[in-house]
């Protein structure tokens, strides 16, 4: 338990608690931004060099783009742009939920025994993902393809507006 | 919005297509009167859909200084300073069509030479304004002022031309019923030859420049179309008028002053957008250099004015005059009544840039705001002509 | 072209209710008019954009005229024999009249099809102060939207039938119609020391109080 | 030979890091990591922000020369103060925060930009032995460092409250979501065919010369020569540089995203318009142009971080002539530039580089084989897309009546 | 307490505020982007289980990982065209309000 | 092909740049303090009051405070008071003069529409445009004192125009003389007959009519 792994965890969650009560949905999508780059940075802590800048660039490169265009596109006014605070009863729902999962994961986690962890992390080098990708995992990878090509084509189909005369711009 | 007889079919009349059906996400943006697109003080109050206007109010007035009101209260002569800050860019042609609608109103002929000079001087005006409209139009597209230096390059040389004839660069006040001012000397001529010959090589340069480039083409081709028949209804005139197709240059219409005697071309667009309105000044330009060619050539001795004319306590008799001539923006007509005293009755202006901007939401519906900001260029308005 | 009386008869046939008044024009300019009254005025424009022959398709100008109540002086002479029979004599009979103050409006009409014109037209309104409505012409040539919002702006004649009467180029909050010809300038100018004689009688005239700072109203 | 004598490893070569080595040689040892890295982050700074303040004034000059003026000569000699002299203006002008402006958005943008701009820096190999940090991921994190500058200009349009700035964050987006594909997918070749994402590997990769004289730089190979090409249009775009500058458009949006700011904090978005740019040649430098490879063997005896300041000066360069000449596009056709024009031809690209990879071994008749195939693989689907994109609009011909 | 337990519980925290966010705003755009934070918790445990729990392959958390980076983008993508899909339709993002499949 | 006008634009700009450095055609800027434009002999700006003799300027005024540039100003910048006494004018003759003669240049717009209507070649345009000024309102406004400068220094500004107007002033002043000579010979001749009248104002041409 390192003073960086506390650090991250206090970025981490510390943005997502303030996105999930933040009023304005720009600073939620911000905040979770920063959330996501205490992610990458705990991956980056965690010796996985290759996920983190993955990690920022899927994330804060593309997700956070798009999620910030659907917001402005899906605006009417700036005053739209403040979203009704949750409802009181939705949201005691909703944190009940919520503190009973990870209560429950707690007491999963603090139950086990675990055993000893491994003092340096395992060597994987660019090469190795790669091979293994195109190796053992090859299936898999060719099925992502798929998925993500049909995935953008959902994506552009459900968003294209229905008069053919508009731009397309997502 | 106000219910429009434009969209009476049954009128004849042109319809401007409103939409009704605005639908929520519209954002309003006011252009101006401080941005650095709209050629001066001018506002346009812009309906954006996304980056789409659905709908383009012009404001302006910003300049008006009541022009007309000034002309009433001076007399004829005093006026002539006046039209010079105008259209700021071609005193010499607002000049002559102030000194020809006086000439009319007062019927006094003009000496052949003084008709040669101003065909000179106008002509280099008509280089001098399509000159800098190209630059500015340049600008509007996001050129980082190359094109606009370049063309304040070549416009300094004709202003130079003017200030050593008239005394002034821009507010030359050359122009007088019956005449010019001052008769240009032999020296004055030469240099002037000189450049127009210099002229040719300076438009290939700038042809070179942008003419072909693909994002020009891109940006300015198929842009703000322009009808022929909403042209004429909507009395657009000049540079505008013809990149429509319509043949109708009042040098050749009117025949007025000596321009019957040259040879000249009237290019003529076809699809009424920027590109055309851009493509037809600077064609324009090089037939501008071929009637300056004759007219030097041609130019007659004789007076510079005609002795009958009268510069103080010029009394017209009653009556009115419409004159016109073709500016390099358009048609620039004088509206004068005279009921007899020293000051006109009534002076009126018909500014072309100020009728050229009726059509300019109809241009820009259903562009983007860049577009908008080009089409604004290409109609080539000057702010002290249009708020008078 | 017609000529205009030629083409005055043939509006007066083809609208007999209207009524056409050939305006001349005595200036060398004989650039003359016709007086269309108000009722029959868009058909009648409408009739001279459309007809093959004259094709007036371009409406150039649109301008206001001012002209205030003035007292006229009518000469007439008449030629009396004389009953002596000497020469005859010419008696000059002056009668003084008020010329009631109008505003007009003045159409120029060119036909760039047929390359011909100017036709001016003109409209007269009623009054100077409560009959000032004219019908526009704008439905019938779009290049009066802008011009006929200036002569509403600057003269005070409201076009009925215009999309967008506003004022053009005085602020909406604007009163007055500055291009009339007894417009006077509101006393509201800013003071600023001047040596220019006239404005500084007249910003003591505005200011009669030593101290420029507290304007009085006039 | 001096030259000779000179190559590869000579005290030039190795001056700065015997600099570095001598300042951390004083500390204690526990002391020299620390420090041998404030020491980097401090000369790229020192040097980047030298090299920023002296473009600014290189690009004025530039673009005054070329349109027929002298540019600022009046602070300095030649005019050599002027940057100094912008930043005490910049320093002391007020910072203006517009009323019902995000203010804390409104800050911290700038300062989000120019240090996210500064990332890029460190996984560029400046020379023979001068990199901050060798990693095995370089490229891929170089391009993640680049991604939240579009999100601080977001940020900036957002956060000021002046409806341009709005357009011209969504410009941003919409700019960033349509250049950010192509660019990586221009790079992906290089890292095809090196076989590596590290940038040091990559260099060496290219390091050597046929006949002496003609470096195996990317460049010289149709697809790197079709990459760099995509990569630096593409670096156009990322950067907001003319013409693809829609976010700031000054002719149409004011200065879109930079409407409301002033002082210090303008300032910094200069700065990091100009760290991006650098960052962006550099990049292109290593992954195209041989990094600090000298063009020929004869030359090797200056020093590798000359060459990669020589040629980083080129490209920026041409950055600033391409400024100087060219109109801004639209948004729609900076769009279907992107999709429809760049997208399709970095793809090919990827098929040519692999081709190219896979026959490296070809000789003799089949070496031009292999070369025409390549070429044609570039030349042909450029003229034909080239073709639709621009079709329908031509210079015309005009009639005359 | 093991740093393995330490990035669970992270990760298990993370995960109840990504739901928290998910059940309580009813703005769909923040819902989504609840579920990309549960997501991320999940990707947390990945890697944590890579670096702290010995056993597994040395590759196979990082790849679990990327594949699922890739489909949360897929997910995001598809979501977000849903959001624009359903503004469209019914002119603002209240989820409580798209009670039908059908417009 | 895609891409040719672009190169095209380059290789312009190009040469500008290089042209720039070799090509006085090209490189066209002035810096302007350091280096002065040179006026054409036309360059006009505000107007000045000639005088005829540098020593006594306020003596030789040409100006007879006829006022008819005050009515013809468009912008109405000049003021005008006449004198009640009279001086006796360049020729000797008795004139009324300016007691006040100021023109505000803040309103001056240049247009030399005075100098043409001036009957006696009294006030023409001068060269001098650097007259900024910290003081918006007094120091623009220029007085009879600041306005007259010498006919020296007109000749030098306008040097053909200067000479024109010499030209014709000496003309004037002989045709007066010889008409004043003639009169009295007249009137020596025929004391009955009616005096010749004064001489008349100098006319430039006949473009110039009487003021009405």
């Amino acid at each position: 338990m390192t003073f960086t792994f506390l650090i991250l965890a206090v970025i981490i969650l510390g943005s997502a608690l303030a996105a999930a009560l933040r009023p304005n949905l720009i600073h939620c999508a911000l905040l979770l931004v920063v959330s996501w780059l205490g992610v990458a940075g705990f991956y980056l802590w965690a010796g996985a060099e290759f996920v983190a800048f993955a990690q920022v660039l899927v994330y804060v490169g593309a997700l956070s783009m798009v999620v910030l265009f659907a917001v402005l596109l899906t605006r009417q006014s700036r005053a739209e742009l403040r979203v009704d605070a949750p409802e009181t009863r939705r949201a005691v729902w909703a944190v009940i939920a919520g503190v009973a999962v990870s209560g429950v994961i707690g007491a999963a986690v603090f139950a086990t025994k675990w055993d000893p962890a491994p003092v340096t992390a395992p060597e994987v080098t660019v090469r190795g993902i790669g091979l293994e990708l195109m190796g053992a995992h090859a299936a898999a990878l060719l099925l992502l393809g798929v998925l993500l090509t049909a995935a953008l084509l959902g994506a552009v189909v459900l968003a294209a507006p229905d008069r053919p005369e508009k731009e397309e711009k997502s | 919005m106000n219910a429009s007889p434009f969209t009476n079919p049954s009128t004849g009349a042109h319809v401007r297509s409103v939409r009704s059906d605005l639908p929520g996400d519209l954002m309003e943006v006011s252009m101006g009167p401080h941005h650095p697109s709209t050629h001066g003080v001018f506002r346009m109050i812009v309906t954006l859909d996304g980056e789409t206007i659905v709908r383009l109010k012009p404001v302006f007035g910003y300049l008006h200084r009541n022009h007309e009101k000034l002309a009433e209260n001076t007399s004829y002569l005093g006026s002539m300073p006046y039209t010079d800050r105008l259209d700021y860019l071609n005193s010499m042609t607002n000049n002559w069509a102030y000194a020809r609608a006086v000439e009319q109103l007062a019927g006094i002929a003009v000496p052949e030479r003084a008709e040669y000079v101003r065909v000179i001087l106008a002509e280099l005006t008509r280089l001098l304004n399509h000159t800098c409209l190209a630059g500015f139009l340049m600008q509007d597209c996001g050129c980082s002022g190359t094109p606009l230096m370049y063309a304040f390059r070549e416009r300094e040389k004709i202003l130079d031309l003017f200030e050593s004839l008239s005394g002034s660069r821009m507010m030359c006040n050359y122009q007088r019923f019956g005449g010019c001012r001052v008769d240009p000397s032999a020296d004055w001529l030469a240099r002037a030859r000189q450049l127009v010959e210099e002229y040719g090589p300076f438009l290939d340069e700038f042809e070179a420049l942008l003419t072909g480039n693909e994002i020009l083409l891109a940006r300015t081709q198929g842009v703000g179309r322009l009808s022929a028949a909403l042209a004429i209804n909507a009395g657009v005139t000049g540079p505008m008028l013809r990149a429509t197709g319509v043949n109708h240059d009042l040098r050749k219409v009117d025949g007025y002053g000596v321009y019957p005697r040259f040879q000249f071309r009237i290019p003529l667009g076809e699809h009424g957008d920027v590109y055309d309105r851009y493509m037809i000044r600077i064609l324009e330009m090089r037939e501008s250099l071929a009637i300056l060619r004759q007219a030097f050539a041609g130019l007659p001795a004789g007076p510079i004015m005609n002795p009958a004319a009268k510069l103080r306590g010029f009394r017209p008799k009653v009556g009115e005059a419409y004159g016109r001539i073709e500016g390099p923006k358009g048609e620039i007509g004088f509206h004068l009544v005279s009921d007899g005293g020293p000051n006109p009755w009534r002076y009126h202006v018909r500014a072309p840039s100020f009728i050229n901007l009726t059509i300019l939401e109809d241009l820009c519906l259903g562009h983007t705001v860049a577009d908008a900001v080009i089409i604004l260029g290409s109609i080539d308005i000057v702010l002290g002509e249009v708020d008078r | 072209m017609e000529t205009l009386t030629q083409l005055r008869d043939r509006i007066a046939a083809l609208f007999p209710a209207a009524d056409v008044v050939l305006a001349t024009n005595p200036s060398p300019s004989a650039q003359h008019a016709l007086r269309l009254d108000a009722t029959h005025a868009r058909a009648i424009a409408t009739f001279l954009r459309d007809d093959p022959a004259l094709q007036l398709d371009q409406c150039t100008n649109v301008t206001g005229i001012d002209w205030p109540e003035k007292e006229v002086v009518d000469v007439t002479r008449t030629t009396v024999p004389d009953p002596a029979g000497g020469a005859p004599r010419v008696v000059e009979e002056k009668t003084r009249r008020i010329e009631p103050g109008r505003l007009e409006v003045v159409y120029h009409l060119y036909s760039i099809a047929l390359s011909h014109g100017p036709v001016v037209l003109r409209l007269v309104t009623g009054n100077r102060t409560d009959a000032v409505t004219l019908p526009s012409l704008t439905p019938v040539w779009r290049s009066a939207e802008f011009q006929e919002r200036e002569v509403y702006d600057l003269f005070g004649i409201v076009f009925e039938g215009h999309p967008d009467l506003r004022r053009i180029l005085m602020w909406d909050g604007f009163k007055d119609h500055p291009m009339r010809r007894d417009y006077r300038e509101p006393d509201d100018y800013e003071w600023e020391p001047t040596p220019h004689g006239d404005v500084l009688a007249k910003a003591k005239q505005h200011y009669p109080a030593p101290a420029p700072s507290a304007p009085s109203t006039p | 030979m001096i030259a000779a004598a000179l190559t590869p490893d000579s005290f030039l070569e190795r001056l700065p890091v015997l600099a570095r080595d001598t300042v951390t040689g004083l500390l204690p040892e526990s002391w020299c990591w620390l420090a041998g890295s404030l020491l980097e982050i401090i000369a790229i700074l020192a040097g980047f922000g030298l090299l920023f303040a002296y473009l600014t004034l290189a690009e004025r000059k530039i673009l005054g020369r070329i349109q027929n003026r002298p540019g600022p000569n009046r602070t300095g000699w030649f005019g050599l103060l002027q940057p100094f002299a912008d930043g005490v203006k910049a320093l002391t002008k007020e910072d203006v925060v517009p009323a019902g402006a995000d203010r804390v958005l409104h800050f911290l943008a700038p300062v989000v930009l120019v240090a996210v701009s500064l990332l890029g820096f460190a996984v560029l190999p400046f020379g023979r032995h001068l990199v901050a940090v060798e990693l095995d991921t370089a490229v891929l994190y170089f391009f993640a460092a680049g991604t939240a500058t579009e999100l601080a200009v977001f940020m900036a349009g957002w956060a000021s409250h002046n409806k341009y700035s709005l357009l011209a964050a969504m410009r941003a987006l919409a700019q960033l979501i349509s250049y950010e594909l192509p660019l990586l997918l221009s790079v992906v070749p290089v890292v095809l065919v090196a076989g590596t994402l590290s940038t040091t590997k990559i260099v060496a990769a290219q390091g050597g010369w046929s006949l002496g004289f003609v470096p195996h730089w990317h460049v010289f190979t149709p697809w790197g020569a079709a990459g760099f090409g995509l990569f630096m249009v593409a670096a156009l775009a990322e950067s907001n540089r003319s013409p693809f500058d829609l976010p700031e458009a000054e002719s149409e949006l004011i200065a879109g995203h930079l409407t409301e700011y002033s002082g210090f904090k303008y300032a910094l978005f200069f700065m990091a318009e100009y760290f991006g740019m650098c960052a962006l040649s550099g990049m292109a430098v290593t992954l195209f142009l041989g990094g600090w490879g000298a063009p020929s063997a004869l030359l090797e005896w200056i020093p590798s971080y000359a060459w990669f300041t020589a040629k980083l000066l080129v490209l920026l360069l041409g950055f600033i002539w391409i400024r100087a000449t060219l109109p801004r596009l639209r948004l729609d056709q900076l769009m279907k530039f992107a999709w429809k024009f760049l997208v399709p031809l970095t793809l090919l690209n990827l098929a040519n580089a692999a081709g190219w990879s896979l026959t490296a071994g070809w000789t003799g008749p089949l070496q031009l084989v292999r070369w025409a195939v390549a070429l044609s693989l570039v030349a042909v689907p450029f003229v034909v897309l080239g073709r639709t994109l621009s079709a329908g609009s031509a210079p015309r011909t005009y009639r005359f009546a | 307490m093991s740093p393995l337990q330490g990035c669970l519980l992270l990760s298990a925290a993370l995960f109840s505020v990504g739901l928290v966010i998910a059940l309580a705003r009813s703005n769909a755009i923040l819902v989504l982007l609840g579920i990309e934070l549960m997501l991320n918790a999940a990707n947390l445990n990945f890697i944590a289980f890579w670096r702290f729990h010995s056993g597994a392959a040395p590759a196979t958390g990082v790849i679990f990982v990327l594949f699922a980076i890739a489909v949360a983008a897929a997910e995001a993508a598809v979501g977000l065209a849903l959001v624009i899909a359903l503004y469209r339709h019914q002119k603002n993002l209240r989820l409580q309000e798209a009670t039908r499949l059908r417009g | 092909m895609l891409g040719t006008g672009i190169l095209q634009g380059l290789i312009v700009t190009a040469k500008n740049f290089v042209g720039s450095f070799h090509d006085p055609a090209r490189y066209t800027t002035l810096e302007y303090p350091e280096v002065k434009p040179a006026l054409p002999e036309a360059y006009r700006n505000f107007p000045f009051l000639v005088c005829d003799n540098a020593t006594d300027p306020m003596g030789t005024l040409r100006c007879v405070a006829c006022q008819i540039c005050e009515k013809e100003c468009p912008p109405q910048c000049i003021y005008i008071e006449k004198s009640r006494d009279k001086k006796p004018d360049a020729t000797g003759k008795l004139q009324i003069y300016p007691a006040v003669f100021a023109i505000d240049t803040s309103v001056c717009m240049s247009c030399q529409i005075c100098v043409e209507v001036c009957p006696f070649d009294a006030i023409k345009m001068d060269q001098v445009f650097e007259i900024a000024t910290t003081d918006r309102y007094a120091a623009l406004l220029l007085d009879r004192g600041q306005l007259t400068k010498p006919n020296a220094y007109f000749h030098t500004i306008h040097p053909t125009e200067a000479a024109e107007v010499d030209a014709r002033l000496t003309a004037d002043r002989q045709a007066a003389e010889e008409k004043a000579r003639a009169a009295a010979l007249a009137k020596a001749k025929t004391p009955a007959a009616s005096p010749a009248p004064a001489a008349p104002v100098a006319k430039r041409d006949q473009t110039l009519e009487s003021a009405p």
